[in-house]
């Protein structure tokens, strides 16, 4: 049984200037214990995506279709009572810059322990052992439980959001960029605790960021979004070598390799397009180095490269060997 | 090309205003004040301001005199519109000093910091803290009872609060990399700050401006209420504090004594109004849906 | 030597007194001193890239910035095309001020929210007074823009930075500096803040103008492999000082230091797969206003001894244009 | 102890506030209405303002007029019931002369050379000059046995909280805006009805007129011209616009010094004169005081004994044509044709007119002045302060004219005092100076001749009225009343006078609860 | 930490005062009138009297001699002696204290209660009927001239409904047989001025609370609140309102300033016997050591009301406190 199975999901704000869709149609699926990294550009939508499973858009956000089977459950379909027993029980989320994401005024302990009470119905005391032993779990001195927010360092202070996102045992942790605005030796500090507790816990993780290089070591799955559509998903290796998008491809050149030569690859000109405009045809067409007549006219199809091996591109074939 | 664009951004302004609907009753109400500030006394001859005959006394509204008579015999909507323009032309003026003074004191300390930050911000304290009535009381009673003492009085107590957050706005876009950024090039620090500093302060500027006016409205009414306005001036407090004084209100004549408080009321909301919808245009947390 | 140099530092420290205000220096008598750089040497040739590579708060900006007179230097000095460079000497700083540039880290940030493109573009020719009429000023800035690759020009002259893009707001930053025709640009972090996408594109503008104009640059970043990629020199710095300088291709695979080999560990690589091998430093960096004696890296360091805690390393030459500063640089 | 029911408890509200309990240093009139009830002086008014025995019992003066004894009543107890002596008549008397504490009464006292008690009973006052108004001195007497326990340094600032008089009321209680006497069952003459007096100070004027209407008090003093109309139509409430002692006038300076600040054009007489032929003082009278007074003229009030009521041929009342012909004929004409006359070294007839801001009454009256001037080619600026910038102006001598107003008294000394030469730099707000006046003004002291004294008062008033360094626009009313419903035995003093604040204790001893 | 912030709030504080001192003292040396106008009015004063009191007062002596007099006097609490009561002026003051202090206080905690509450609602239920009323409500009490309002509230309910006395504290002269009969006389004379006082207060207090949780609700940490599945209510008392309620303690010690402002028209208004009538009566009879008493023990109660709500920031906002 899949853990979780999200199916053309369709998450549209209602702006000012008319309806605008950041997820449009993502599909991707995850299973017990694995880990599966979103990965694209600033605004592709990898946040909504996330927020949509949680249901915890914004007001102005809302999901116009689709399914998120979580265990067969539909979550789509509950309402805001059965969703909210279900957060951080069954799905808890790591926000992007947890600096904010700490109450400045509640000591963590107990903002960890007010989640366990909440969901598990024991004693404060209690929640305060289990918030003790996560601490321990995270690598942190237990006694600091007792500190407020502002007392930690940012990769301290993203160690107690994992801690808190682990409080009630989740079936699935969404990490959203957990690691941005940290330090590379943190950085890597903090995925490999991530790694390491999934590993243990045998949690389903999905990693979101737009640095492609990180996933390749923390992750079992890769996906690619562009304009609020999985432009492509498969495995770590799938992704690198067998690349199946153009879009991938250029993602992965920007990142330098010290381990081949030093060339500077072109960069990708131009902007991601306009989601309150329909778009005809792919929606990377315009700064495809690939583009053939056909992108212009057709959207193109998820289509499989082998394995769970799936490329949005009328060209997809051709793509490694560029 | 450059008007233009600034005409540009004023009409997105304006837009923004006109679809806040707090905004759009508040520039309503104000600028039916000053319409009626500016062209009334054209339209109303000023002789209905004269003193009236001894049978015209405390008249009730008529057909003579729509919102009836004071107690000299004056037609009182002649007397609200007379006194639109010195309320407004008060609030106007004490708003102009306490921002020019709040600006300058704000950029000053923020921009140049430790020291002359310092004296500045302790003077700022005072004003801030020193309750602003008694000392308008105090200073109105040590000026004298003219009009552009009242002004000034009203003008130089309004301006800490303006102050200090023009000094905050200052201090945080002093750290903006745009800035270090000047300096790397070279600029001076007149060249900072009015060419960069001046115009990046000046929205919160702005929207403290209708906050500070509401008070400049206020606190002539109240000053005048008090017996410290300029009694020669008509305003709209000074009318209250005759209606008052000469005993309105045992005497019954609510047409003397509720508008020019209502006039108060609604030029004060609509300033209330504006800068409450400014701070949620220019405060994006704040922006409704 | 020090003709052919840019830049030429020595020995800069740059220490914060951190509690300056007034109510402070009378409660708390004693200063709280924050080292920010604490000795730091290194030249910059023409044309050469130097990068900066660090933590967060090693004092990379700062380095930057004292060089560009824009920290307060508390001891050393900064030879400009080896000419001391002199605060207080008005002419000479006017001439400075055109030949170094900055280029800041956020694109977002760098840019007034409220001046259009052109004006941001031929700010530094108003300042230094170097225009005469408009038509001049707007030849200028449109040379600028295009050398850029902002083309039209038209099209973004009169737009203001929240209509552009992370990629053209720091090609506006480029067009900027570029107007004066520097010679030297200290460069920081100048595309951290960039997706992956666009990043590219910036890079190889910096490196094009460095074909054309001879530019030297002072790249600062926290991406080992991104100084890698572009650079002549890499220094490695860490809580104010330098810990190893060198050809790019021997830090990242030959890197003696211990914190080099931090770095180049967690280092992260597209393709390639899950390496178990990685040593993560435990810890954090200690805090700058702590007076640490020894090695600054003692407290990590994985191959500490005494002699680390009690005397500091100097940066010494290993072999011709490497230099590390470790007690035990030999035997690793 | 007694239920709230069974006594007479009468509340006189007043617009005035009080200041200190001590008679030595207070100088408002507020307080000296209840002063008037603690303590005794020697003599009194009765409603006619004729001399009537208080602490003296009888009097009588010496051939030559120089010597006065008083023969004390008998068996007199002070509130604390110590004997009162004629000692303490004498200590009294004595340190408000050497002191000059007591302001308010002291200068009563002028004249006096000597004091002597021959016994307990008796009171032998010697003066330089015979003294017309020894009878006319409501100096409070005060306990020596209570005052002498004061140093002298700590007089004037001595709290007296526990005010202890000989009067037929002593003083009960005292809160932060009353004051409450009781009736002395002791006390050696009649006992009024009225059990105890609350003199009530409001800072609101309306607030008073609803506490009377709604019966929290009994009698209320200065209320306003609204108030007189709404309370006329209530029946539980008789309200009087009665006459009281004063004026309100225009100062004009005429200081002839050159130091003078003021515009010279108004040392001229004839200027003077026609700004008062301009001014259309009855308009003032109805509009500003809503009625409530009369057309002033001279400086004491009419129905005054010593009032002079000019001749047809010396009354300027208003006329723009007169006024016209004496600025023309005098040389004034507008030449240039803004509307205002000049002289002719071109010097206009602009002056400024400064009024206290608080009291509407003159801000209004200045007003309707500048008006009435302007028709006569008299530019005038308004101008307001208060009245301690308006004091300084007038004691500098700065100032072209000014509104303000005089209270008086019985005896015609006080406010005919105020333009004499001696009094320039303090009372002579004016700067008027005039050497018959200032003759006159000392003969009149002296003259124990009523209808001789008379003569003289009159000739000052005229020579005041012709030179007119005062412009007399209004006696104006006082506005009091009280509830007829429950009380009874009041009356206007004199006539056409007021309730309360007429110098007399008459209405509080006569006031009678409705039965 | 805690202890250094509040070191430093007294050292401004202190300066503060200082200038008050001295400001103080120039602001009553140069108003116009001589402040023994009003006595010497009386036209029996004679010379030698008026100079015998002007000794008395100092007033002979130059300015600066009074300077120095008037510091050395008020370091012993000696405030001088008021021209009117002819009472040393710490005891004129000290009589006014408690009925100020209990009026202001009543409305203040009216104001505070009912302002909070409001705020709250309109925030909670932002863009809803109940909003667009709270708010209009709330714009409207705050546009209102306090003098005017008491004026009405009067004419209302006094002269018309005769429901409440107009003016002083409680019924002159009036023998209180109970102390209840003394507590419903005092009540019945506070309704109008507190009614008044608080209605001013509340809609400024109501707006901002208002904002304050609007910001507050937008917070990252009340994001997290909600993915920890808590209840809007639960979330609401324990995370955003004690953020919000932060700012608010500093508005409300800002505010005593208009508070004072506020005293002065009601009491003024009202005949309320506090320190605002006292001071208005103080400026118009000229009586300068009264007035400078007034005003020095008003700001400096300011001053300290102040650095007593940075104290308790201090205290209560842990990012402060350590
Ligand atoms: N509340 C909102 N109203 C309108 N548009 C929104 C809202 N929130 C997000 N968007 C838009 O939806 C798109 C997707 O946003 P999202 O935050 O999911 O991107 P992301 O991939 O997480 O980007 P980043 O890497 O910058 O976090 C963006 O273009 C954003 O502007
Ligand atoms: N103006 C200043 N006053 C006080 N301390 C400063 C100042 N500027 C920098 N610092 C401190 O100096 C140290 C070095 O800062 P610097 O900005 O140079 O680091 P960095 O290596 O550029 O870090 P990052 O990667 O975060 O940009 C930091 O601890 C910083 O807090
Ligand atoms: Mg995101
Ligand atoms: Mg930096």
């Amino acid at each position: 049984m899949t853990l979780l199975e999200v199916k053309d999901l369709k998450t549209y704000f209602d702006t000012s200037k008319g309806l605008y869709k950041a997820v449009d149609g993502t599909s991707f699926d995850l299973d017990y214990g694995e880990a599966l990294g979103l990965v694209g550009e600033s605004g592709c939508g990898k946040t909504t995506c996330a927020l949509s499973i949680t249901r915890l858009l914004p007001k102005e956000g809302k999901i116009h279709g689709g399914e998120i089977l979580f265990e067969k459950t539909d979550l789509v379909k509950l309402n805001d009572n059965e969703i909210r027993a279900r957060r951080w029980k069954d799905v808890s989320i790591i926000f992007q810059g947890s600096m904010n994401a700490l109450n400045p005024v509640m000591k963590v302990g107990d903002q960890i322990a007010e989640a366990v009470v909440f969901h598990e119905k024991v004693s404060r005391k209690e929640a305060l052992k289990r918030a003790e032993e996560l601490f321990e779990l995270v690598e942190m001195p237990a006694k600091r439980i007792n500190n407020y927010p502002h007392e930690f360092s940012g990769g301290m202070k993203q160690r107690a959001m994992i801690a808190m996102a682990l409080a009630c045992n989740p079936k699935v942790i969404i990490g959203d960029e957990p690691t941005t605005a940290l330090d590379v030796m943190v950085q890597a500090q903090i995925l490999n605790l991530l790694e390491k507790l999934r590993k243990e816990l045998r949690m389903g993780l999905i990693l979101i960021t737009h640095d492609l290089s990180i996933l390749a070591e923390t992750c079992d799955k890769i996906a690619v979004m562009y304009a609020g559509k999985i432009v492509e998903i498969g495995t770590v290796d799938d992704i690198f070598m067998r690349t199946g998008h153009p879009y991938t491809q250029r993602l992965i050149s920007c990142f330098p390799n010290v381990g081949k030569e030093k060339i500077l690859p072109p960069a990708i000109e131009g902007v991601p397009p306009n989601l309150l405009e329909p778009i005809k045809g792919c929606s990377f067409y315009p700064r495809c180095h690939m583009g053939i007549p056909i992108c212009l006219e057709i959207e193109p199809e998820s289509r499989e490269l082998g394995g769970k091996h799936f490329a949005a591109c009328h060209r997809s074939g051709e793509v490694s060997h560029e | 090309m450059k008007w233009i664009l600034r005409i540009k951004k004023m009409k997105e302004f304006g837009k923004a205003v006109a679809k806040n609907k707090m905004a759009l009753t508040g520039a309503v109400i104000l600028g039916v004040f000053i319409l009626v500030a500016i062209f009334g006394p054209i339209l109303v001859p000023f002789s209905t301001m004269e003193f009236g005959a001894v049978e015209d006394m405390l008249q009730p509204p008529s057909g003579k005199y729509l919102l009836g008579t004071d107690d000299m015999g004056r037609d009182i909507l002649a007397n609200l519109i007379h006194g639109a323009r010195i309320s407004l032309l008060i609030g106007a003026v004490a708003t102009l000093i306490s921002m020019f003074i709040g600006t300058l004191v704000g950029i000053l300390a923020g921009y140049f910091g430790k020291g002359l930050d310092n004296v500045l911000m302790r003077f700022t304290d005072f004003f801030l803290v020193i309750p602003w009535l008694p000392l308008m009381m105090v200073l109105a009673a040590i000026l004298g009872t003219s009009l552009w003492n009242i002004i000034f009085v009203i003008g130089i107590t309004g301006w800490a609060g303006t102050a200090r957050v023009v000094r905050a706005q200052t201090m945080s876009i002093k750290e903006r990399q745009f800035v270090e950024r000047t300096v790397s090039i070279g600029a001076g620090n007149l060249h900072i700050m009015l060419r960069h500093i001046l115009p990046n302060v000046f929205p919160l500027v702005f929207a403290n401006t209708v906050l500070v006016a509401a008070v400049a409205i206020v606190s002539e009414t109240t000053l005048s209420f008090l017996g410290l306005g300029d009694p020669t001036m008509a305003s709209w407090g000074m009318m209250l504090h005759y209606a008052f004084e000469g005993g309105a209100t045992a005497a019954g004549a609510y047409w003397y004594y509720l508008p020019p408080g209502i006039c108060v009321v609604l030029v004060v909301l609509s300033f209330t109004l504006l800068g409450y919808a400014f701070d949620e245009i220019l405060n994006p947390k704040l922006r409704g849906r | 030597m020090s003709n052919s140099n840019v830049v030429d530092i020595k020995d800069m420290k740059v220490h914060f007194d951190i509690k300056r205000s007034l109510s402070q220096d009378i409660i708390r008598k004693n200063k709280i001193i924050l080292k920010a750089v604490d000795g730091v040497s290194f030249s910059i040739g023409r044309g050469e890239i130097l990068s900066l590579v660090g933590e967060s708060g090693s004092g990379k900006t700062t380095t930057g910035k004292a060089i560009l007179q824009l920290a307060p230097l508390t001891e050393g000095s900064v030879d400009f095309l080896g000419e001391e460079v002199r605060q207080n000497d008005k002419a000479f700083m006017k001439k400075f001020r055109q030949e170094a540039q900055m280029i800041f880290q956020d694109p977002y940030q760098s840019l007034n929210p409220r001046n259009i493109v052109m004006d941001i573009v031929a700010e530094p020719l108003d300042v230094h007074g170097l225009v005469k009429t408009e038509a001049e000023r707007l030849e200028r800035v449109r040379q600028a823009l295009e050398q850029a690759g902002m083309s039209p020009v038209e099209e973004y002259l009169y737009r203001y930075p929240h209509e552009l893009s992370g990629g053209q707001r720091q090609r506006v930053v480029l067009a900027s500096s570029m107007i004066l025709e520097p010679t030297f640009v200290v460069a920081d972090e100048p595309v951290s803040m960039l997706d992956a996408s666009i990043r590219t594109g910036i890079l190889r503008l910096l490196l094009e103008l460095r074909e054309k104009k001879d530019l030297a640059y002072l790249f600062i970043t926290h991406d080992l492999s991104l100084a890698w990629l572009i650079s002549d020199r890499i220094a490695i710095m860490y809580l104010g000082k330098i810990m190893e300088i060198g050809k790019p291709d021997l830090i990242i695979h030959r890197g003696i230091h211990p914190y080099t080999r931090a770095l180049t560990a967690i280092m992260p690589q597209p393709g390639v797969n899950k390496r178990n091998d990685r040593v993560i430093l435990p810890g954090e960096t200690p805090s700058p206003i702590e007076e640490l004696k020894g090695c600054k890296f003692n407290t990590r360091c994985p191959i500490a001894k005494d002699i680390c805690k009690e005397i500091e390393p100097i940066l010494e030459e290993l072999e011709s244009g490497h230099f590390v500063a470790c007690h035990f640089a030999k035997e690793i | 102890q007694t239920s709230e029911e069974e006594i007479n408890s009468f509340t006189v509200g007043s617009s005035a506030a009080f200041d200190t309990m001590n008679p030595l240093s207070s100088y408002m009139q507020a307080t000296y209405e209840f002063f008037m009830l603690i303590y005794d002086p020697l003599v009194k008014y009765d409603e006619n303002y004729e001399p009537i025995p208080g602490l003296a019992k009888d009097w009588d003066t010496s051939e030559d007029e120089l010597t006065w004894t008083f023969n004390l009543q008998e068996g007199v107890k002070w509130h604390d019931g110590e004997p009162f002596t004629s000692d303490d008549v004498k200590y009294t008397y004595e340190l408000m002369m050497d002191t000059g504490l007591g302001y308010m009464y002291s200068s009563y006292l002028t004249g006096i050379t000597d004091i002597q008690c021959p016994d307990e009973n008796t009171v032998v006052i010697s003066t330089d000059f015979p003294k017309a108004n020894m009878l006319m001195n409501s100096t409070p007497i005060l306990p020596e046995h209570i005052l002498s326990e004061i140093p002298d340094e700590e007089l004037e600032i001595w709290a007296n909280e526990n005010p202890v008089g000989t009067g037929v009321y002593k003083f009960d209680s005292q809160g932060d805006n009353f004051v409450k006497v009781v009736v002395n069952e002791d006390y050696f003459g009649d006992i009024p009805e009225v059990d105890e007096y609350i003199f009530v100070s409001y800072d609101n004027i309306d607030s008073m007129a609803q506490s009377l209407m709604l019966g929290e008090i009994d009698g209320a003093n200065n209320l306003n011209t609204a108030q007189y109309n709404q309370l006329m139509d209530d029946e539980n409430v008789s309200v009087i616009s009665g006459e009281e002692k004063g004026f309100m006038q225009v100062g004009v300076n005429c200081w002839t010094a050159d130091e003078s600040g003021g515009n010279p054009l108004l040392k001229e007489k004839g200027i003077r004169q026609a700004i008062e032929l301009a001014i259309n003082k009855q308009k003032i009278v109805d509009m500003a005081y809503n009625g409530h007074g009369t057309v002033g003229t001279t400086l004491i009030n009419p129905g005054d004994y010593f009032h002079y009521e000019p001749t047809e041929a010396e009354l300027r009342s208003y006329s723009i044509d007169k006024a016209n012909d004496l600025l023309d004929s005098t040389g004034y004409v507008d030449s240039n044709g803004d509307g205002v006359r000049e002289s002719s070294e071109g010097e206009p007839l602009e002056f400024e007119l400064i009024t206290i801001a608080d009291n509407l009454e003159e801000v209004k009256s200045g007003q309707m002045i500048a008006a009435d001037l302007a028709e006569v080619g008299i530019k005038v600026n308004n101008v307001t302060m208060d009245s301690g910038a308006l004091y300084d102006q007038i004691i500098g001598g700065t100032y072209d004219m000014f509104i303000w107003g005089w209270g008086s008294d019985v005896d015609p000394t006080v406010i005919t005092g105020v333009l004499t030469t001696d009094q320039i730099g303090g009372n002579n707000e004016p700067f008027f100076s005039n050497e018959r006046y200032d003759e006159l003004f000392l003969l009149q002291q002296q003259e124990l001749d009523e209808e001789a004294r008379r003569e003289m008062v009159w000739e000052m008033q005229q020579i005041a009225y012709e030179e007119a360094p005062y412009i007399i626009i209004i006696y104006a009313n006082n506005i009091q009343a009280i509830r007829s419903d429950r009380w009874t035995g009041f009356k206007q003093i004199p006539e056409t006078g007021t309730y309360f604040f007429n110098l007399t204790d008459y209405n509080y001893l006569n006031i009678k609860p409705v039965e | 930490m805690t202890r250094k912030i509040i070191a430093r709030k007294l050292l401004y504080a202190l300066l503060t005062i200082l200038v008050v001192l001295v400001f103080n003292y120039i602001l009553f040396r140069v108003l116009p009138g001589n402040p023994l106008s009003m006595m010497m009015r009386n036209p029996r004063a004679t010379p030698e009297t008026i100079a015998a009191v002007k000794e008395f007062y100092g007033l002979d002596q130059p300015w600066y001699l009074q300077f120095f007099t008037y510091f050395k006097n008020l370091i012993h609490g000696d405030l001088g002696i008021s021209f009117v009561y002819k009472a040393p002026v710490a005891e004129v003051v000290a009589k006014k204290i408690l009925p100020t202090v209990l009026m202001v206080g009543l409305a203040e905690i009216v104001a505070i209660v009912v302002g909070i509450f409001l705020g709250i609602i309109a925030a909670w239920k932002r863009g809803t009927k109940l909003d667009v009323a709270t708010l209009s409500f709330s714009l409207v009490t705050y546009s209102v001239p306090t003098f005017w309002l008491g004026m009405i509230l009067v004419v209302l309910f006094s002269v018309q409904m005769r429901l409440f006395p107009t003016s002083g504290m409680f019924t002159p002269g009036k023998n209180f047989i109970t102390t209840f009969a003394m507590l419903k006389d005092l009540f019945r004379h506070l309704a109008l001025p507190v009614l008044t006082m608080s209605l001013v207060l509340i809609g400024q207090y109501a707006l901002t609370m208002r904002n304050t949780l609007i910001d507050v609700l937008s917070e990252d940490y009340i994001t997290t609140a909600r993915a920890k599945g808590f209840r809007e209510r639960y979330i609401l008392k324990k995370h955003a309102l004690p953020n919000a309620m932060l700012p608010m303690i500093t508005i409300i010690a800002i505010n005593i300033g208009f508070v004072v402002a506020g005293a002065i028209q009601v009491e003024t208004i009202f005949s309320w016997p506090g320190l605002g009538r006292l001071m208005y009566e103080a400026l118009r009879a000229r009586d300068y050591p009264l007035l400078q008493g007034v005003f020095l023990l008003v700001t400096l109660s300011v001053v300290l009301a102040n650095v007593l709500a940075d104290i308790t920031y201090s205290y209560i906002d842990p990012r402060v406190k350590n």
